[in-house]
């Protein structure tokens, strides 16, 4: 019997994977922004379908945030939005495909082929002070050399697209 | 002492004894929206009326008056007029998205009623990330702007949009960090684990000078989150009309009406239930008999009287001050909250670990 | 005329501002160039609210077209009527009754800071402050009250006829100005208070669409708006008229030419305008309040200029006579027009917000430009 | 100065300046084509510092047009009256919006209404009128069957 | 229909993984092969996640590498818009072929 | 010190702040500064200047008789065409043909209420009235007559 | 309830919506005109396309944003353990902040966060 | 001010306005109630007029009483014009501009001697229209020069009556081709 929470489930997958393809497709630029977000959307949705709140909200912070702010902003800047992007050529856009199904095809032959193997160890808890006393662990398994490290990869980028940045704007002006 | 959730209680039994537990969730279903749809509504009307007549003394005028007793049906003249007004869409904007921008602000301000503790063990969805989800969906708002804004097919409109796009993001950080400052104390992101830490005092009381920083932060940022003067770029009227409603009428814009008060009424709650506690009542110490009386006055009501409360003082925020100018609003963000903020959970951290907090 | 195409450059967006748009005060029509939130250059387009007053005097008599001046600079109609009847009268070589001269200057001031209040609870309008402009109309009542006790009407009162005034004072004029300016005198702080000392309001001010003495000048700016620049323009000082050089004021002067200089000098000159009124209000002579004329006013050939400082700055009236009932050709130099003109100059480089704030800072009143 | 000192500072630089009495202020005539040039004299002179043109306009006496230029000096708070006669059919006069930058649009209206061009101007268009005008309004012989109404 | 486990979710992640490819062979527009670029790392993500909870629920490594990943997803995002805007002052075009001018 | 001019502004920027909401919070509180009028209401006690300028009228005595001789002072005397009198001849006591007025037209739509033409009577015949209530739904009924039917002169008014 | 009930609001906003929006539409018989399609721009009719490259100040801010926005999420199961973890947490977090502070400071000194 | 007679000048048809007619009974009456105790005004003022109705909205008369409160910028969300002041030729087609571009139903009061027939400037001009009326329907005039603040709100009234009655109000085809 489907229950509730199938359908739900096959909503957000639908959701995932349709605005995914027509954000890929649209040659409407700002629309193919809207779709991608929809489809991280629907991303974050599934992970609060498996439970995993805190990745959910992250992925929502962040993409619907974030990122698709900073690419539409970005699409206002460099694109006369109102102007549909050029036609790919067919054979491209084929060839593409092709190789897009094919590989599909070959990975999900290979998944479904293999047999995965788990613990079976009960699941523990992902709740946030989990994750949170995980990550502060300087132990074995704690990520805290990851947390002090990512701290590293933000600043470093953020040099990177103040000088970037900068620069392309001391040069326009 | 009457509560919430011995009468939410009592209808789902009622329901499961009666119907077959498929059904009798589906109708708990539908009585939750029903039910969420009417608060919404409900809200909506109040804080309209209260901001035109908070307004109105402010200003030394009487407000609306005349419509019902003392003008309180005025907001319900409105929202039926505008619900028969037409909701055109202009020729030459983008048809889907600027259909879907209200209803995505609308999808964005309703969920944001989930995790909210409207009275004791009154709570639709009490997640364990309570405010997380709460910053992560009210960063919704900023699409449902940016895409009204840009279909559109108007400058003022654009302009507006991604002003207003900059300003929510901005500020979400301020907003995030004194937020935090009171996740260290409780060190819960749930809702209910918040309030129930404060049942020995509310955290602006217990939480020493970095608890009022955050507090005071928080009320900046929020007002800023929700488009409201000083802050309200996006609509800034004597520059931009309208800003992203520019194109909006009818119940389409109505829609944007009402889920922008809703922001504001989330926002305030959340401060209300970060800060003072909730639904929790006022304790002092061990003064047993004052106590006892203020357990006398319902949850629900302590918490609505906070977070009106909040609400008033950003409506006295707004009918006060004049509007900021967009880079003088992203330098207070950058150069004073932000610093200030980092600062203050620095300090906090050093206060909860010390337990210094009582 | 030409229709550009949106962009001049990349990523340059033009936007029209107006006519009908709450910051142009009225019906003035902006062509705004904007790179991002920068304005790159203004275009003012006028005439939404061109009347043809000038025309349209030349078949008024010379009683008549007085009255079409008010409609001009409504907010300084009283000062506008002043200027019209001095010419007339200069003209016809009349001189006033003293009483007349004085009512005359109390009403100006009373207009002038009608107009100021008005201007103030408009500018912080602008800036986004909704709660001054009711404050303002409260004060702005009071006068209003005031002129309709006395003129007769609130706002286009036709009080002014060459050779004097329409009407004597109503004996309730002296308690009713005491009273008014007792309280502008006790709200003035609460004005401080709400705008004038408001962080912000001083952030989005200061530094903010700076004019050059010299390009004042240059523009032909008068006014507030040019003595916020260091100009020692105001024609109540430079060029007396009508018993002002008896009078104890200084010039409201800065040397910024900023938005807040600007604003500031309309605030002391407001305070300015409430001690020429205290300083005439007891010492009202005595005395006819209208000069005695003909039934039909002839003025000989010539050419007639007088000029006066409204509240928005120099207004001056050319009279062209052939001699005959009606002016040749009747010219009104208007303030808002040369201050307009300096907009362009002064906003570019500013942000859009900052246009707002600075077109309030110059009291545009647009059928004054359009005439 | 005094009126008297300008009509003869300025009869000693042009002696064949016509100047007109009666009046408030010295008025005196010159050629539509001398007039730049004598503009930016009236300006720069030292001892005249006309800096402020408050008033620019013209009059149509039926067979000719008269530019009328009101200045003063915000130096020495004297006041001077400029004439120019134009051709009615062909009216041309120089520009002064590079000395007075007022001008710029006191010259647009001026050209508008009356129809006298102003060569140099560097944005000769209708001002206040719309665009498609025709037409010059304040010309005395104006008329407009539809819109005006005579009394 | 079934009900969802590993394998619908290792399938959606994988189609993902494609879309995300197709579309970065297909355009030819910097800034939506970025977009396309997301999608293949929130396939990514997905995976990490679909393991993490059916494979090894007692563990929460795939959770903290999906974490990881949007952080630097992100940083990823921040520098290439900051490179393609770059890109368009320079070039006032952000095609790829003005990125293949760069190389020269 | 940047620390302390940090500090600084904030504070200043904060007492400023402080200090106008205070004044709104003020004018909240104390109801009794409000000013509002409330016209519908107020309509009975509502008491305009006697200076007032409303509408023209053209008072008549209980014998119905108003005080206009038609001799259009005041027509010429407004400047917008406010006023058409149109006049006829009819006999007097005497028998002499008199020139009287047969209707004041007088047109509220485009008056300006400048009271030039009240000045400009000779008779007084027409005054101000305070009445300020003219709104209508079709404007053909802002032109007015303003004698009354079967009016007649007053006596001895020339 | 759970999870569902973001479900029940989701539903619950498009219901009501929705139905708001239809309302005007079965009782109000609209005019049309073609001025009304227009964009509205200050009752003039508009010079050029909206949707133009434009240049967008903020994106700066944004960019930087983005940076400090992560750096957000890391820090929510940070103050959640804090009390848990003790002393250890804080000397992270200040080795966190410092490093960040220190791109802060960049940006700051470079004039990233102020206004073109 | 009974007889809603149309000014027989004006050529063209008579037009139900929208908004009217679908619904009856009680229901259209809460319609009508609700429609005449929100008329939102667009901000739109041309001259003198204006700051008279500037001062209505002030806090001395404050319509805001009645629920005009809240003056849109933007002709979609506004249900009324008040015309304030002087339309000139150059200022009509913008008029008729907004007014087509207001959602309907959308309701006209022209405020003021110039707004109700050029007024002052009626006679010897060659720039003003003379009258609103020639560009735009217009549902209440009010004479004055300006209209004092309490003769605007009567206007308002007298425009709520017409609403609440159900009237419907003529609408004026306007030959299209002498406008641009
Ligand atoms: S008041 Fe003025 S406009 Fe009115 S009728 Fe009299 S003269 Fe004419
Ligand atoms: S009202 Fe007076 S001025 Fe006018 S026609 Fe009658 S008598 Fe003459
Ligand atoms: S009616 Fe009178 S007050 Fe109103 S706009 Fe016209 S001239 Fe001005």
């Amino acid at each position: 019997m489907m229950n509730g929470e199938t359908i739900v489930f096959y909503l957000l997958a639908a959701l995932t994977l349709v605005s995914a393809l027509m954000a890929v497709t649209s040659r409407q630029i700002f629309r193919a922004a809207i779709c991608l977000l929809l489809s991280l959307l629907g991303i974050a949705g599934i992970y609060f379908w498996l439970r995993y709140e805190f990745v959910a909200a992250v992925q929502i912070v962040v993409y619907a945030g974030g990122i698709a702010v900073l690419i539409i902003f970005s699409v206002f800047l460099t694109q006369r939005s109102g102007e549909d992007l050029p036609r790919q050529s067919r054979a491209r856009m084929l060839s593409a495909a092709v190789a897009a199904l094919t590989g599909l095809g070959l990975v999900m032959l290979q998944v479904l082929r293999h047999r995965f193997s788990g613990t079976t160890n009960p699941a523990i808890d992902n709740g946030v002070s989990a994750i949170g006393r995980r990550m502060l662990g300087v132990g074995e398994d704690g990520y805290a050399l990851p947390f002090e490290v990512v701290s590293m990869l933000l600043l470093a980028a953020m040099i990177g697209c103040i000088v970037i940045a900068m620069r392309s704007k001391t040069k326009s002006s | 002492m009457w509560s919430f959730s011995k009468l939410t209680d009592l209808i789902h039994a009622w329901l499961y004894e009666t119907f077959s537990p498929a059904w009798a969730l589906a109708l708990e279903m539908v009585m939750v929206g029903v039910a969420a749809i009417g608060l919404f509504a409900m809200l909506g009307l109040v804080l309209v009326i209260m901001e035109r007549k908070v307004s109105a003394y402010m200003q030394i005028r009487l407000g609306p008056n005349r419509v019902g007793p003392k003008g309180m049906l005025q907001s319900l003249a409105d929202t039926l007029k505008l619900l028969v007004k037409e909701g055109m869409t202009p020729n030459g904007v983008d048809r889907v998205l600027f259909n879907l921008a209200p209803l995505v602000a609308m999808i964005a301000a309703m969920l944001l009623l989930a995790p909210i503790a409207f009275a004791k063990d009154f709570q639709i969805w009490d997640l364990n990330i309570g405010v997380l989800y709460i910053t992560a969906i009210s960063s919704l708002n900023v699409i449902a702007i940016l895409m009204a804004g840009w279909s559109s097919n108007n400058k003022y409109s654009l302009l507006g949009a991604m002003r207003s796009g900059a300003q929510i993001v901005s500020y979400e950080l301020s907003a995030g960090l004194s937020i935090l400052t009171i996740v260290v104390l409780s060190g819960s992101l749930q809702i209910s684990d918040i309030v129930t830490s404060q049942s020995n005092g509310w955290w602006i009381f217990k939480g020493h000078i970095p608890a009022i920083i955050a507090f005071v932060i928080f009320l900046i940022a929020a007002t800023a989150e929700t488009n409201r003067a000083p802050f309200d770029m996006a609509e800034a009227e004597s520059e931009l009309t309208g800003g992203f409603h520019t194109e909006y009428s009818g119940m389409k814009f109505a829609l944007f009406f009402l889920a922008e008060y809703i922001n504001v009424f989330v926002v305030c709650a959340v401060g209300a239930t970060l800060f003072l506690g909730g639904w929790m009542p006022l304790h002092i110490g061990s003064l047993d008999w004052f106590n006892h009386a203020m357990d006398y006055i319902p949850s629900s009501i302590w918490f609505f009287g906070k977070t009106f409360f909040l609400i008033f003082v950003m409506m006295w925020f707004r009918w006060t001050f004049p509007r900021l100018r967009i880079d003088q609003l992203l330098t207070l963000e950058w150069k004073y909250l932000l610093p200030i903020g980092m600062v203050n959970i620095l300090l906090v951290t050093v206060i909860a670990i010390l337990k210094w907090h009582f | 005329m030409v229709e550009e195409i949106g962009t001049t450059d990349e990523g340059d967006l033009i936007i029209n501002i107006g006519p009908q748009h709450p910051a142009t005060h009225g019906v003035l029509h902006l062509v705004i160039t904007l790179n991002g939130e920068t304005v790159r250059k203004v275009e003012p387009h006028l005439g939404y609210i061109h009347r043809s007053i000038e025309k349209m005097c030349e078949s008024l008599s010379y009683r008549q077209f007085i009255y079409s001046t008010s409609r001009m600079d409504y907010l300084s109609s009283h000062i506008n009527n002043h200027c019209c009847a001095m010419t007339v009268e200069k003209g016809l070589q009349l001189e006033v009754p003293e009483r007349a001269a004085v009512i005359r200057i109390l009403m100006d001031e009373l207009t002038r800071i009608a107009s100021h209040v008005l201007w103030w609870g408009a500018m912080a309008m602008d800036i986004g402050a909704f709660t001054p402009f009711f404050h303002a109309f409260r004060e702005r009542e009071m006068i209003n009250d005031i002129m309709e006790e006395t003129c007769g009407a609130r706002l286009t009162m036709n009080y002014m006829v060459p050779g004097g005034v329409q009407f004597d004072l109503h004996p309730n004029f002296h308690r009713r100005v005491k009273a008014f300016v007792k309280q502008l005198r006790n709200k003035l702080p609460e004005y401080d208070e709400l705008v004038t000392h408001n962080a912000i309001f001083k952030s989005r001010t200061k530094g903010v669409g700076i004019l050059s003495k010299e390009d004042a000048i240059s523009y032909g700016c008068s006014g507030p708006t040019a003595r916020a620049s260091g100009v020692d323009c105001d024609i109540r000082k430079t060029y007396p008229y009508e018993g002002y050089e008896k009078l104890q004021f200084e010039q409201a002067m800065s040397t910024d030419g900023d938005t807040y200089s600007r604003y500031l000098v309309r605030m002391v000159e407001m305070r300015q305008s409430l001690s020429i009124i205290e300083q005439l209000i007891d010492n009202i002579p005595e005395g006819d309040f209208q000069a005695k004329t003909k039934a039909v006013l002839k003025l000989p050939k010539g050419e007639f200029y007088s000029r006066v400082e409204t509240a928005r700055g120099e207004f001056g009236v050319y009279i062209v006579s052939e001699g005959g009932t009606t002016p040749y050709r009747i010219k009104f130099r208007s303030p808002g027009f040369s201050n307009l003109s300096a907009l362009d100059h002064t906003v570019r480089g500013q942000k859009i917000g900052d246009l707002v704030a600075i077109m309030g800072s110059f009291d545009l009143v647009i059928p004054d430009i359009d005439r | 100065m005094t009126n008297e000192e300008i009509i003869a500072a300025l009869t000693e630089r042009k002696p064949e300046l016509v100047s007109e009495t009666g009046g408030e202020w010295p008025n005196f005539m010159v050629a539509a084509a001398e007039w730049p040039g004598f503009a930016a004299m009236l300006r720069e002179s030292e001892d005249l510092w006309f800096d402020y043109l408050f008033c620019l306009t013209c009059v149509d006496w039926k067979t000719h047009l008269t530019m009328v230029y009101h200045l003063s000096s915000t130096r020495y708070r004297h006041n001077i009256v400029v004439k120019a006669t134009l051709d009615r059919s062909a009216p041309e006069i120089g520009t002064v919006c590079n000395i007075w930058r007022t001008a710029e649009f006191h010259e647009r209206e001026v050209f508008e209404m009356f129809g006298v061009h102003f060569s140099d101007h560097p944005d000769l268009r209708n001002l206040i009128l719309p665009d498609d005008w025709v037409g010059y309004p304040l010309r005395k012989d104006y008329d407009d069957p539809v819109n005006m109404i005579k009394m | 229909m079934m009900e969802p486990g590993l394998d619908h979710l290792l399938f959606i992640g994988t189609a993902l993984f494609f879309i995300g490819i197709y579309g970065f062979l297909t355009r030819r527009n910097l800034i939506t092969m970025l977009m396309s670029l997301e999608l293949v790392l929130n396939s990514v993500c997905l995976n990490f996640i679909a393991f993490n909870k059916y494979l090894w629920p007692d563990r929460l490594d795939g959770l903290f590498f999906t974490v990881f990943i949007i952080a630097i997803a992100a940083a990823e995002a921040a520098v290439a818009i900051a490179i393609i805007i770059h890109l368009f002052w320079n070039h006032k075009s952000i095609d790829v072929h003005a990125a293949e001018e760069l190389k020269n | 010190m940047f620390l302390k001019d940090y500090f600084n502004d904030i504070a200043q920027a904060v007492g400023s702040l402080l200090s106008g909401m205070r004044r709104t919070g003020y004018y909240f509180t104390h109801h009794k500064e409000i000013i509002t009028e409330q016209y519908p209401d107020n309509r009975a006690t509502l008491v305009l200047p006697e200076r007032f300028r409303g509408e023209v009228v053209m008072p008549h005595n209980g014998q119905n008789e108003h005080r206009c001789t038609g001799c259009t002072a005041c027509e010429l005397a407004c400047p917008n065409g406010t006023i058409k009198i149109v006049t006829k001849f009819e006999l007097n006591a005497e028998g002499k043909r008199k020139k009287a007025v047969d209707a004041f037209v007088y047109h509220l739509e485009l008056c300006t209420m400048c009271n030039l033409c009240i000045q400009a009577c000779p008779t007084d015949a027409i005054k101000m009235a305070q009445s300020f209530e003219h709104s209508v739904y079709d404007r053909s009924q802002l032109t007015k007559i303003l004698n009354k039917p079967e009016s007649k002169l007053q006596e001895g008014v020339e | 309830m759970g999870p569902a009930s973001m479900i029940v609001l989701i539903m619950a906003a498009v219901t009501f919506s929705v139905i708001a929006i239809l309302v005007s539409r079965t009782v109000l018989k609209a005019t049309w005109n073609p001025q009304k399609g227009e964009p509205y721009e200050c009752g003039i009719p508009t010079r050029g396309q909206t949707w133009i490259q434009f240049n967008v100040g903020y994106y700066l801010f944004a960019l930087i944003f983005l940076i400090f926005d992560v750096e957000l999420i890391f820090l929510y199961p940070w103050a959640v353990a804090v009390q848990q973890v003790g002393w250890i947490a804080l000397v992270e977090i200040v080795i966190f902040f410092f490093i960040l502070f220190i791109g802060f400071l960049y940006a700051h000194k470079k004039g990233a966060l102020k206004w073109v | 001010m009974s007889a809603e007679t149309q000014p027989a000048k004006f050529p063209g048809l008579v037009q139900e306005t929208a908004g009217g007619g679908i619904l009856s009974g009680p229901l259209e009456d809460v319609i009508n109630w609700a429609r005449s105790n929100s008329l939102w005004p667009l901000t739109f003022a041309t001259s003198c007029c204006g700051i008279e109705m500037m001062s209505t909205a002030g806090a001395r008369y404050d319509f805001s009483r009645f629920g005009f409160e809240v003056a849109r910028a933007t002709p979609r969300q506004a249900d009324l014009i008040i015309i304030a002041g002087t339309i000139v030729n150059k200022m009509a087609p913008v008029l008729k501009r907004l007014y087509d571009q207001m959602a309907d139903p959308k309701y006209v009061i022209a405020m003021g001697a110039c707004a109700i027939s050029g007024g002052p400037f009626f006679y010897n001009t060659y720039s003003v229209v003379k009258g609103a009326d020639h560009v735009i329907p217009v549902d209440v005039y009010v004479a004055g020069c300006p209209p004092r603040p309490e003769a605007l709100l009567h206007a308002l009234i007298t425009l709520q009556e017409k609403i609440k009655s159900g009237g419907k109000r003529e609408r004026i085809e306007i030959d299209g081709s002498t406008l641009k």
